[in-house]
């Protein structure tokens, strides 16, 4: 949980040396340095991808910011046009209602209640694939998409980054840090 | 239609419009400075307010040979002069309902509220009057042959 | 046993002597018989006698308010220009009048002719004055030379004949088209107040002829005039046109011709009827008083009809309440004014 | 001090910084206006209509900025800013830096060729970039001054010369100058006035609003320019995204006010309630269709102010929808619309669709102008306004320098209107012994007799460059002017208007002799005094003069028909001809001003306004009906602000009492009152008769006591139910019993906004909220519950509102379907209210209920009303002349009002008006004539038969009857020269001066002949 | 739906004076209302609450109302209300608070139970040894069936790697296969990187349950156990 972490530390006070980063934030980092390099002609299908901001990540985590960057890189692996926007969206998104604990919390009519809003949202979107960066919205996200009949896939971003990778001739660069 | 594509000889209504200084005036000077076109029938007349306008006024005019009349002033409320354009409201109400009683066209005498930011309202106005009575023709009945 | 009218006659010589008499009022304003059959003069009674020499009857048809300014204006003492008017109270008038007459007087009040406490108004509610020219068509325009009237008949004599006719038959239009047949103001009353009248269709005439389209209207209106002879009889009868120098005689500004031309004909025609529009009572005098026939109270009707469906108004049903044309609301209808209309168009 | 300057400094050309330069250039002082844009005009000139009135903004508002760009006393400096500033008051040093026009602004004429022939489209800020201007434009089609400016940001020449250059080669007067620099000016002023106005918050960091993101989300004042007919749509109401009508339309408030989260403004910004129904209304009308759907989500509807709420009720009559919820977020809907989804009060999720959405935006200072007042060391609040207190609502923290307007918090024009006239009293007060000492005044030669002489009129046809010669042919109309009858002298010219043009124009007068003018050119609404001027200097009476208006009413709007514009030039002059025939010479009249004034009420307003001109040397006479000066002020415990009444009252009335210029009279009232402006005459009741210039009403109103009735609430049954006022008393008294209460609880809108009192009283929710603040000081453990229908902490006063939320105070809301029902349980006082958030009916044990009450006029207004010949509202306060831009006058020249018989108002609003009103009278008082209309009725005494209709149409109360002739008279120094009367006679027997109707008709004929 | 009645001869709003005093920016006291919240809440309705209401019964100090409602659980304190209130006040941090109030053992009991797990170590309660095992057998079989990723790594507790990486425990436990793309895109771009053998797991449901003590130990944890790697980054998974 990112936000765990994020605000854990501060709130708390917690002494530590490290820096904390989401993966989200580095994926467009190494996209943009060239670091990592993907191509979007796998995506010759146009499969639609849309995205789910978690609220711990994006609202309540980095802002718009981290929201920017997932966008980017969704983009960047299934083609700029490929990409369909939710409204809200970022900072704004609704919550999927997987948060808060509420996946273990056991009121699952009250969960999916809630996830109704979200299902509606992403249903509206038209998307084939919804790229959930985090696990609480996984499977809230999978779970409402079951439970109301959606027809899309729910995934991590990872998945997808991993199949537009461009490796080069030169192979896998090791040890560049 | 506009004017470039009047024809040759083609009949063009004399038409005398009372303005108010304060709103319509100013809403036809504003027409102007935006360019709208209108058709050239009108004969501006500059009273104070509509409220100046009596029903011998507008008589005179069509005995004077006017093929049609428009009264324009200010919106209700926005007398420069508080409540001029009521009276007005009231005087030409019963005018036109009684012109129209003993056989004058309805169409010959319009009354229009145009304010002074309504240039192209004000355009309107004159174009719809003026085609209004071109399809009635040329008023006869009160004209005075001199 | 005596008629109505006999009685009303009786009553109002009654009351006009014990005025006169008691010096409440200087002289009473009411009819007396003239010459001709059918046609009945005002009359001013100036002593308890002439008071006998009152009469009523139903063809009491000019309005009475016609007189009232200038028989007031006869009591008060000459003056100059910008003279004070004088001190203290002024010599009193009594006149009889009915429905459309009293309200003529209330208009005379709101327009400063007559002062309201200068009147003793014997009221009487009115069963409707006779049209002398109807009663004409029907013996077919014979001589007449008695004619006799009953509650609800009119028995005419003439050379060689005698007939009679149901009164109501040859009532006034204006009359029979009257929804207030009661005196709005009145200090005295001779019979009782008869309550409105309940006339859906009082405005048929107007009707019918706003029916008619605008070509048709405007030959229905210059046949109608079209006998004028610009006798001003009309004018001359209404009380309402009191102007001391009337438009049409006027040359400064000139806003109509003198002559019998058919334009300024019927610009005086509308000019004069516009000039009654929220005023007119509907009493009938210029009708009455034309010679030509011309039935131009149907323009008047008009305007009256106008004024009360769009302002709620009739003139002189209360001196509080001021003349349409001189007040307003502002939520006055305006479906005429054409940007307005253009707006409901597009809907 | 030393003697003092004669002039004053107003920065900001919206319409408080115009009414304050107006007042003050009249009243004897010049002023140098400075304004940042190429035009005066603010953010007024932007609006479409105005609430509640319903008033065409750009219509109301032209006049005042003509008026003030042709103003002799008044050096309007456009395009300028401050620089620096020095000094102390009575003597203060700027510098102005006045950017380059790159437009000689004697030459333009304002054709619009230039832009016509400008290639480089820009953002257009005026329509807030709804729309393109060129890089040479004029601000807006009413701008005054009416010239073009170049825009150096944009323009092709001014980035790289020698390209372009197209307005320069058009342009017919040669008024382009690529050349022009920043001129510094360094001024000496003895006072300066703020009125730097606000910029709308820009949403477009509230995501959620969808600003800038959705395209059919517009903000409010975009939205007025959606609406106005110079906007962008012309007058039809578009949406954005496909410029279709938008049927269903929403209003979310609130937005970037009333938000200490997001947008950091935590007042209220007053007038967005009230411009929001306005937009609905008027968006209907607006509507080909008329059957809009109009929503207003909204948290507390604020319609405090003179006839708002009777326009809250009549726009909820009319079927506008007010949903009192507010939209999280917008969302996108099919085919552009948008999609709202809400809970209404009850906690119950709703969805609407609307086709646009209209942000109702806040307030705020621009931070450029934060950056001026900093440097001139002006003191701003925590929101970024300038600092004022209750007692000195326009003075800053720097003596000299005051402020009005939108500066010092949100409001709405009325009310910056009367604190620019209150800003111009303190700059008046401050240097009055130095007036007209500045000023500059006009002579003109002695006018020849041309009564005798037979008309010799003379023709000037204009070509306006190429701007009417290119359609109309100048040389036949010239020529065909020479044919009419009179026409001694015609003559063609370039531009009429040009400096040598009009001293050659006077010449011709003199040589010719010509005794008539008609000058055949433009729109006499904006050269008319230029030409008759000239007149004057020529030596005719200015009133024998008459234009054709062959530009803007025929050239222009028959280019492609030169044929036909040429034969109605001619039809014009021909008209014009006939008319100024009949011109005759009119006197300039004016009315010898009695320099003093009378001040009817001595409370608060009264004795402001009479301390106002005594303090300027002006006599004051100051009558009071009861036995004591202070009026209804005497009941205040304090300001919302925290400042104490009494100390406040006892210090003004010292003041009066100890200036020898007022004279107090107690126990006394008015009897009688005649004559008009500069010269009324007044009968008290003691007898005697004064003599006045002017006269402020200042008589205050009441307080609503429910004794019985639906709102009665136990009040005089309980001892412990309290009026406001009531409670403020035994705050004065610094009464010990309350620190000793348990629970108390204000009820608000008691008989306000109701059947028989339907307006709000204004005041109310910011006095309990205070009262219970200050309940709160006394004893913090106290329960303190305000049941309300709608918080109305306008402003600033918002944060009274928030601090008394953070303090606990328990607001719960009730309606008038739902009052709260009080009763005596076992002796306490018991009241049961519904809370609609929870659904639950709340029993409250106060041991004090305090009854927020309304105020309500004084029965008696009514006659005072009918001495002045003042008009009324329905609701029985008085009513201004207008209740935009003259909110302190009368319709009746000369009497003025101020204070609580105007409208309820809290103190510093009161003062502010007070002050204005004193402005105002100054205008008069400063001279020793005030100028009256000249074109006034006439009445022929043979033709009246005193029927009194022109009485009766006249809404200046300018015709009455004359008891010795029973005939009408006119009172020129009233009569405004509308010509009601004269329509409304049907005897021909009352006229107009140079508008008869035998001039009308030879107009008519005129146009009739040889169409 | 109509209430019992509310009689307040005194208002004792415990619950919220506790939190005022907890979380002084709270702000409870300064609610407009205006319901903005409740129309951005996906949980208005649930358990006939929102979260105006919910602030509205704090107020009124209907505590008992307050501490019983499982609205606590349906708001997922996703602070979307906060985000566009007027008054910035933020709902699920009172959420949060109140849920502390409720015993452990009142709290629902999978909640808790991973959070007292995670105390532990990991939220699923695998033994440590466990995960090590799982990430080196996947790595296995993919060197092995992948040639072209013969020398991916997925290295664990490699003191001074630059980037420490927590996995979330779902991966290890239910869907192992799903760890392998994130190391390829860490291989490609070329990070050093590095698990831990023991607090490794992303996820903490300790933020949940409303006690800051079992919040501020796991981080606590997690953060000693970086630190004592060295490393520069913290890299979480979402």
């Amino acid at each position: 949980m990112f936000f765990a972490t994020l605000e854990g530390l501060r709130r708390f006070n917690i002494p530590h040396k490290f820096e904390f980063v989401s993966i989200i934030s580095l994926y467009a980092k190494w996209l943009r340095e060239g670091r990592l390099k993907v191509d979007p002609a796998w995506n010759k299908d146009g499969l639609k991808f849309t995205v789910q901001d978690p609220c711990k990540l994006v609202r309540q985590g980095l802002g718009d910011v981290v929201a920017e960057d997932l966008r980017y890189v969704i983009k960047k692996v299934a083609g700029e046009e490929n990409f369909i926007d939710v409204w809200p969206r970022m900072s704004n998104n609704y919550c999927c209602g997987g948060g808060g604990g509420s996946l273990q919390a056991g009121f699952v009519e009250n969960r999916r209640k809630y996830g109704k809003l979200k299902f509606d949202q992403l249903s509206a979107t038209g998307a084939d694939v919804v790229i959930t960066p985090c696990h609480n919205c996984h499977t809230q996200v999978i779970d409402i998409c079951d439970f109301y009949g959606g027809k899309w896939k729910t995934t991590h971003l990872w998945n997808w980054l991993e199949k537009a990778l461009v490796i080069d001739d030169s192979g896998v660069q090791a040890g560049k840090d | 239609m506009n004017e470039t594509e009047r024809k040759q000889g083609e009949w063009e209504p004399k038409i005398i419009a009372f303005l108010c200084n304060w709103c319509s005036y100013a809403g036809a000077d504003l027409a102007g400075v935006s360019r709208y076109q209108y058709p050239p029938s009108l004969r501006i007349v500059r009273v104070p307010c509509s409220g100046r306008v009596s029903a011998n006024m507008i008589l005179d005019a069509l005995r004077s040979g006017a093929d049609g009349v428009l009264v324009s002033g200010c919106h209700p409320g926005d007398c420069h002069y508080i409540s001029g354009n009521y009276y007005a409201r009231r005087r030409f109400a019963i005018l036109k309902r009684f012109l129209e009683f003993v056989g004058i066209e309805s169409d010959r005498v319009n009354f229009s509220w145009i304010s002074a930011s309504e240039g192209e309202q004000f355009a309107q106005v004159a174009t719809e009057v003026t085609e209004r009575v071109k399809r009635l023709g040329p008023a006869r009945h009160l004209v005075k042959e001199f | 046993m005596s008629t109505m009218n006999e009685k009303i006659t009786e009553e109002l010589r009654q009351k006009a002597r014990q005025l006169l008499e008691s010096g409440r009022v200087a002289a009473f304003l009411g009819y007396a018989s003239g010459s001709v059959p059918m046609v009945m003069r005002p009359f001013v009674a100036r002593t308890p006698e002439d008071a006998d020499r009152l009469e009523w009857n139903s063809f009491c048809v000019l309005n009475l308010a016609n007189y009232l300014p200038a028989l007031l204006k006869s009591f008060e003492p000459p003056r100059r220009p910008n003279e004070p008017p004088p001190q203290g109270p002024l010599p009193k008038v009594g006149v009889v009048a009915t429905g459309c007459w009293s309200r003529n007087m209330v208009v005379q009040i709101q327009e400063n002719q007559v002062e309201r406490e200068r009147l003793v108004i014997i009221g009487i509610s009115s069963r409707g004055m006779v049209d002398r020219k109807k009663v004409q068509a029907l013996i077919a325009h014979r001589d007449v030379t008695a004619v006799k009237e009953g509650d609800n008949t009119l028995v005419v004599a003439g050379p060689g004949f005698e007939e009679e006719i149901n009164r109501w038959d040859v009532v006034r239009d204006n009359c029979k088209s009257c929804v207030h047949p009661d005196p709005v103001i009145f200090d005295d009353m001779i019979g009782e107040l008869k309550g409105e009248r309940d006339l859906p269709d009082r405005f048929s005439q107007v009707e019918e002829i706003e029916a008619l389209s605008a070509q048709e209207r405007w030959k229905w209106f210059t046949s109608e005039i079209q006998s004028c002879i610009r006798c001003y009889a009309c004018r001359n009868a209404c009380p309402l046109c009191y102007c001391p120098t009337c438009f049409v005689d006027d040359s400064r500004p000139q806003w109509v011709g003198k002559s019998i031309d058919s334009v300024d004909t019927a610009i005086f025609h509308i000019l004069r009827a516009y000039h009654c529009a929220g005023r007119c009572t509907d009493c009938g005098s210029c009708e009455s008083a034309c010679p030509m026939g011309i039935r131009m109270r149907i323009l008047t009707k008009k305007l009256q009809k106008d004024v009360l469906q769009l302002y709620g108004i009739e003139a002189g049903m209360s001196v509080q309440e001021p003349l349409p044309l001189t007040t307003y609301k502002k939520d006055d209808p305006q479906d005429f004014i054409l940007t307005e209309s253009l707006k409901g168009e597009k809907k | 001090m030393t003697t003092p300057r004669g002039s004053v400094l107003v920065v900001g050309g919206g319409i408080a910084g115009v009414q304050a330069a107006l007042d003050l250039a009249d009243s004897g002082f010049y002023v140098h206006l400075v304004e940042r844009s190429s035009a005066i005009g603010g953010s007024m000139s932007q609006l479409d209509k105005t609430f509640p009135t319903n008033d065409c903004s750009a219509c109301i508002l032209s006049p005042k900025l003509v008026e003030c760009g042709r103003h002799l006393n008044i050096n309007l400096l456009t395009l300028s800013e401050i620089l620096s500033l020095s000094g102390e008051p009575g003597s203060f040093k700027v510098k102005i830096r006045q950017n380059p026009r790159y437009v000689d602004v004697e030459k333009c004429i304002a054709c619009g060729s230039c832009a016509e022939k400008c290639p480089k489209k820009v953002p257009d800020e005026f329509d807030l970039g709804l729309d393109t201007r060129k890089a040479i434009y004029l601000r807006y089609p009413q701008a005054v001054p009416l010239k073009y400016a170049i825009d150096p940001e944009h323009c092709i020449y001014l980035k790289k010369p020698g390209r372009c250059g197209f307005c320069e080669k058009v342009c017919p007067a040669g008024a382009i100058n690529f050349k022009d620099t920043p001129k510094e000016y360094e001024l000496e002023v003895g006072s300066v006035i703020l009125a730097l106005g606000f910029r709308p918050y820009s949403p477009e960091s509230l995501d959620f609003t969808g600003y800038k993101r959705l395209k059919n989300v517009v903000t409010s004042m975009e939205f007025e320019r959606v609406l106005s007919p110079s906007g962008p749509c012309m007058g039809h109401m578009e949406r954005p995204s496909d410029h279709q009508e938008p049927k269903r339309i929403a209003w979310l408030q609130c937005i970037g006010s009333r938000d200490i989260n997001r947008a950091c403004h935590g007042y209220c910004s007053s007038i967005c309630c009230m411009q929001a129904i306005k937009q609905a209304v008027i968006s209907r009308e607006h509507s080909a269709s008329g059957d809009v759907d109009a929503t207003i989500f909204y948290m507390d509807m604020r319609t405090y102010g003179k006839g708002f709420e009777a326009y809250y009720e009549r726009a909820k009559a009319e079927g506008i929808r007010f949903k009192r919820a507010r939209v999280h977020t917008v969302c996108p809907a099919t085919g552009d619309n948008l999609r709202v989804r809400y809970a209404d009060e009850e906690g119950k999720i709703r969805e609407d669709e609307f086709d646009l959405v209209v942000l109702s935006v806040g307030l705020e200072t621009d931070p450029q102008v934060m950056r001026l007042l900093h440097d001139m060391g002006i003191e701003v609040d925590a929101d970024s306004f300038a600092e004022t207190t209750c007692f000195r609502p326009v003075e800053t923290s720097k003596k000299g320098i005051y402020v009005c307007g939108a500066l010092a918090e949100p409001k709405d024009i009325p009310q910056s209107v009367v604190e620019a006239s209150a800003a111009a009293l303190e700059a008046e007060r401050l240097l009055h012994v130095s007036r007209w000492t500045e000023t500059k005044k006009k002579e003109f030669p002695p006018e020849r007799d041309v009564h005798a002489e037979p008309p010799r009129i003379g023709v000037f046809v204009c070509s306006c460059g190429i701007n009417i010669a290119s359609v109309v042919d100048v040389q036949a109309v010239t020529d065909y002017a020479w044919t009419l009858p009179g026409v001694v002298f015609a003559q063609n010219n370039l531009f009429t208007c040009s400096q040598d043009t009009i001293n050659q124009m006077a010449e011709t007068i003199k040589k010719e002799r010509l005794n008539r003018v008609v000058v055949a050119s433009c729109t006499p609404r904006t050269h008319e005094a230029l030409f008759q001027e000239t007149l004057r200097e020529a030596g005719i009476n200015k009133y024998l003069f008459e234009m054709a208006n062959i530009r803007d009413q025929d050239s222009w709007v028959h280019q492609h028909d030169p044929e036909a514009a040429t034969q109605k030039a001619k039809d014009l002059v021909r008209m014009a001809v006939a008319k100024v025939r009949g011109d005759e010479p009119l006197p300039y009249n004016s009315v010898p001003v009695t320099k003093s004034a009378l001040v009817i009420g001595a409370g608060i307003a009264g004795m402001t306004a009479a301390l106002s001109l005594a303090d300027q040397g002006f006599p004051v006479t100051l009558i009071e009906r009861k036995d004591r000066l202070g009026g209804h002020g005497r009941k205040f415990f304090r300001t919302w602000q925290g400042q104490q009444v009494q100390p406040y009252l006892d210090e003004l009335v010292q003041m009066v009492e100890a200036n020898d210029k007022i004279n107090v009279r107690v126990k006394t009232t008015i009897e009688e009152v005649s004559g008009s402006v500069g010269q009324f005459k007044t009968k008290l009741s003691d007898g005697t008769e004064l003599e006045h210039g002017v006269a402020i009403v200042a008589v205050g109103a009441e307080s609503y006591k429910p004794r019985e009735g639906k709102w009665n609430y136990l009040y005089g049954k309980n001892p412990n139910v309290h009026t406001l006022l009531e409670l403020d008393q035994r705050f004065i008294e610094d009464d010990q019993g309350l620190s000793g209460l348990n629970q108390a609880v204000f009820i608000h809108c008691v008989g306000s906004r109701v059947p028989e009192r339907p307006y709000c009283s204004r005041v109310c929710c910011t006095h309990a909220i205070d009262q219970a603040l200050h309940l709160k000081d006394l004893n913090p453990d106290m329960d303190i519950f305000m049941i309300y229908r709608d918080i109305r902490t306008y402003g600033k006063r918002e944060h009274l509102y928030q601090k008394a939320r953070a303090k606990g105070i328990i607001f719960i809301r009730y309606d008038l379907e739902n009052l709260p029902r009080v009763s005596e349980d076992s002796g306490g006082l018991k009241l049961e209210v519904r809370d609609p958030i929870v659904g639950a009916d709340i029993t409250l044990h106060p041991d004090l209920l305090v009854l927020a009450s309304a105020v309500r006029p004084r029965d008696d207004v009514g006659e005072l009303s009918k001495l002045f010949k003042c008009a009324m509202t329905s609701e029985g306060f008085l009513l201004e002349a207008h209740m935009k831009l003259r909110p302190v006058d009368f319709a009746t020249d000369g009497v003025y009002l101020a204070g609580l018989c105007h409208y309820p108002k809290p103190v510093e609003e009161t003062i502010s008006q007070a002050k204005a009103a004193a402005s105002r009278a100054g205008l008069v008082l400063s001279r020793d004539a005030v100028p009256a209309e000249s074109i006034t009725a006439q009445v022929n005494l043979q033709k009246c038969t005193g029927c009194s209709v022109c009485t009766q149409v006249c809404a200046y109360h300018a015709v009455n009857m004359d008891p010795n002739t029973g005939k009408a008279v006119v009172d020129t120094g009233l009569c405004k020269g509308c010509g009601a009367c004269v329509a409304g006679c049907r005897s021909d027997a009352i006229t107009l001066k140079n508008i008869g109707n035998e001039q009308l008709m030879a107009a008519v004929e005129a146009a009739m002949e040889d169409f | 739906m109509q209430e019992k009645n509310i009689d307040l001869e005194r208002i004792r709003a415990a619950v919220k004076q506790k939190i005022e005093e907890a979380v002084p920016e709270a702000k409870i006291n300064y609610c407009l209302t205006c319901g903005l919240c409740a129309s951005g809440c996906p949980a208005t309705g649930l358990e006939d609450m929102d979260p105006r209401k919910f602030l509205r019964l704090l107020v009124l100090g209907q505590d008992e109302q307050i501490l019983e409602t499982n609205w606590i659980y349906a708001c997922t304190m996703c602070q979307r209300c906060k985000y566009a209130c007027p008054m910035g006040i933020d709902v699920g941090r009172i959420v949060y608070e109140i849920r502390g109030m409720r015993p452990r053992e009142e709290r629902p009991r999978n909640l808790q139970r991973s959070c007292d797990l995670q105390r532990q170590n990991n939220s699923t309660g695998i033994p440590n040894e466990d995960f090590v095992w799982v990430v080196n057998d996947v790595l296995e079989e993919v060197r092995e069936n992948e040639p072209q990723w013969k020398d991916l790594t997925a290295p664990i507790d490699k003191k001074g790697a630059t980037y420490y990486l927590n996995q979330n425990a779902k991966e290890p436990t239910v869907e192992p296969e799903e760890m392998v793309p994130l190391w390829k895109i860490l291989h490609v771009a070329g990070i050093d990187w590095t698990y831990s053998s023991e607090w490794w797991d992303g996820a903490n449901y300790c933020l949940f349950t409303g006690d800051p003590e079992d919040w501020e130990y796991t981080v606590r944890k997690q953060a000693e156990v970086v630190d004592s790697l060295g490393c520069r980054y913290y890299i979480n998974t979402e």
